[in-house]
């Protein structure tokens, strides 16, 4: 069964969140999600805390109030579906999702008897939400100021005749070949990028860690993530070791509380 | 003088496609024939009052003076227009603002606020159109660069100084805030619909 | 009409940055609001009048009416620009080269090699400055614009074909940028040659 408006398919009252004791079953029909679409996350919102908030909003929720748990499990399941309908994620996504994870098991540890609002893990999430609030806002006005070939027009008239006296500031012309040499570089580079995301898929990590691996029987936890890549490049990798836990290729083994992490390979069978 | 000053000033104005300063204009005179700064300003005061009948104004932007339509002439305007207006997207208008309200400020601190990495691609779009500048580097591990937004930017929305933009919003009071926020905020829709304002050439 | 239709036409006429026939006025109305021909050359000519007294003045050319600085302002003119030697900026030299190496190239190719929009302004200026102009339309949706650099182009830099450029430092391959670019134009295989050629600079 296909909902015509979300495009989605709908099995039987599949409880999406539960949100201030009410059952989520279906997306918000507003949140239009072509099927297969990689595009209503990144093009929707503006980021991770963008989506929050409209979560948020859209349920009404206190902002001051949050129910970590339920928005947690909410992101979350959105996050789920998006997987399902096999929506690459942008790194900044699941980073929002870990970071609301760790909130939530901050939540279920015990805290001391007083506690005051800064004790409260919640309010570093809180201020976060405020202060982008705030911004995209700000952006709002912005983009409704008078803007120039939008909202009002320069008025000019053609020139009279008149003779220039040269008074360019000289263009050698090897500065016209180096401008296209950096303007074609440039657009090689975003190819690499392309390129460059494509290699930063989750299999390929898992390939070379593996590789790695070969060499190496065992591996520093730390030393597989390289910060030149980015916070995308952190998660894919995380992503990847993940995997091949679960593929049962890799084990993590942490020899002392708070030491050291390694991962190891699991012996071949010979 | 053997002509009006405001008749040169006009021609000026009309024919410099960008804003000029009072010393850009003073600058177009011969050394013995100029005029005083107060005599153009005098001048520009009378093509102001002149401007009340036409279809051009006289405004005043952060890098000097220049004519423009009247924005009530506008609709009929853009229907010659044969450029769409570009819509800046939500992530762009983020950016632009953090910039706008909190220069200078790195790549770094937009990340952090916006909780999203910000594309190169993007601050390479907002430099191209000469709204911002690298004003500098943070004194800090990695020396990041610092971007401001320039006079350009203040030009192309019509303003003078920075501190004419639109008051920061105030943090939103948390207790109210479930209050305050509406389910549809207006002005997404209203963004939306200027933005996608139907392309009137071609 | 709820506006003096002399205001109107002054700012269609201004904004308009080429010549405007009464046909072209006309399209910028709504049809139900549309003043007549006649109301329209009667406006022009109130605005011809009316321009006595002011810097520019009402033309009527070949293709249209269009307004221009009155050419006893032109000394001034002239001052305004001469005393302002223009660095090129890096997104026109860059739009410059992407003309001079891949012409006759659109302004949507040049936007998609360089990744961002690029402004009439800007294309204005090197139109303006004699270095490039309009061939013809490529024969696509849009018929939009084809570029190619002029005889001032090489009479600036010295040189007698296009050919002569410099070859491009450390290229990848043109080639791949080519995507819808027509094989057929003359330099194509300069370029090509010039593809392969090692690294001059860095």
């Amino acid at each position: 069964m296909v909902d015509i408006k979300t495009g989605l398919p709908q099995q039987e009252e599949i409880v999406l969140a539960t949100v201030q004791g009410k059952d989520v079953t279906s997306m918000p029909e507003d949140l239009y999600v072509p099927p297969n679409s990689l595009k209503i996350l990144l093009d929707t919102f503006s980021g991770p805390l963008d989506f929050l908030l409209y979560l948020i909003r859209k349920q009404n929720l206190d902002v001051l109030d949050i129910d970590v748990f339920k928005i947690t499990e909410q992101y979350i399941s959105y996050i789920e579906l998006m997987k399902a309908f096999q929506i690459e994620l942008a790194g900044d996504y699941l980073v929002m999702a870990a970071y609301l994870a760790e909130l939530k098991s901050k939540m279920l540890l015990p805290r001391p008897e007083e506690q005051s609002d800064e004790d409260d893990p919640r309010a570093e999430l809180v201020r976060r939400l405020q202060e982008y609030e705030r911004f995209k806002e700000a952006a709002s006005q912005i983009n409704d100021m008078p803007r120039q070939n939008r909202d009002f027009f320069l008025a000019g008239a053609k020139l009279p005749e008149f003779e220039l006296k040269t008074s360019y500031v000289d263009v050698p012309l090897e500065e016209l070949s180096l401008a296209l040499a950096e303007v074609l570089r440039r657009a090689e580079n975003s190819k690499i990028h392309l390129i460059n995301f494509e290699q930063l898929s989750t299999r390929e990590r898992m390939t070379q860690i593996l590789e790695r691996m070969k060499n190496e029987s065992f591996i520093d936890f730390i030393s597989l993530f390289n910060p030149e890549e980015g916070r995308l490049g952190v998660v894919v990798t995380f992503l990847a070791i993940l995997e091949l836990i679960k593929d049962s290729l890799i084990e993590i083994v942490q020899t002392e509380e708070f030491g050291p992490i390694h991962i190891k390979g699991i012996s071949e069978v010979h | 003088m053997e002509m009006k000053l405001e008749q040169i000033l006009e021609a000026l104005l009309l024919s410099a496609s960008r804003p000029l300063s009072i010393n850009e204009i003073l600058a177009a005179f011969d050394k013995e024939k100029s005029p005083s700064k107060d005599e153009i300003r005098e001048s520009l005061k009378q093509i102001e009052v002149d401007c009340e009948t036409r279809g051009v104004e006289l405004k005043k932007v952060s890098s000097g003076y220049r004519m423009q339509v009247k924005q009530i002439h506008s609709s009929y305007v853009s229907k010659l227009w044969e450029e769409r207006p570009q819509r800046l997207s939500k992530a762009t208008l983020e950016t632009l603002a953090l910039i706008a309200y909190k220069q200078p400020i790195t790549r770094g601190e937009i990340e952090e606020i916006r909780g999203v990495s910000v594309g190169t691609q993007l601050m390479r779009g907002l430099m191209d159109r000469g709204w911002i500048k690298i004003v500098g580097q943070r004194d800090v591990p990695g020396r990041p660069s610092v971007y401001a937004t320039t006079k350009e930017f203040l030009d192309y929305f019509s303003l003078q100084h920075i501190r004419e933009l639109p008051e920061l919003p105030e943090l939103p009071d948390l207790k109210s805030l479930d209050y305050e926020l509406p389910l549809e905020e207006p002005e997404r829709e209203e963004n939306s619909k200027q933005d996608s304002q139907p392309n009137l050439t071609q």
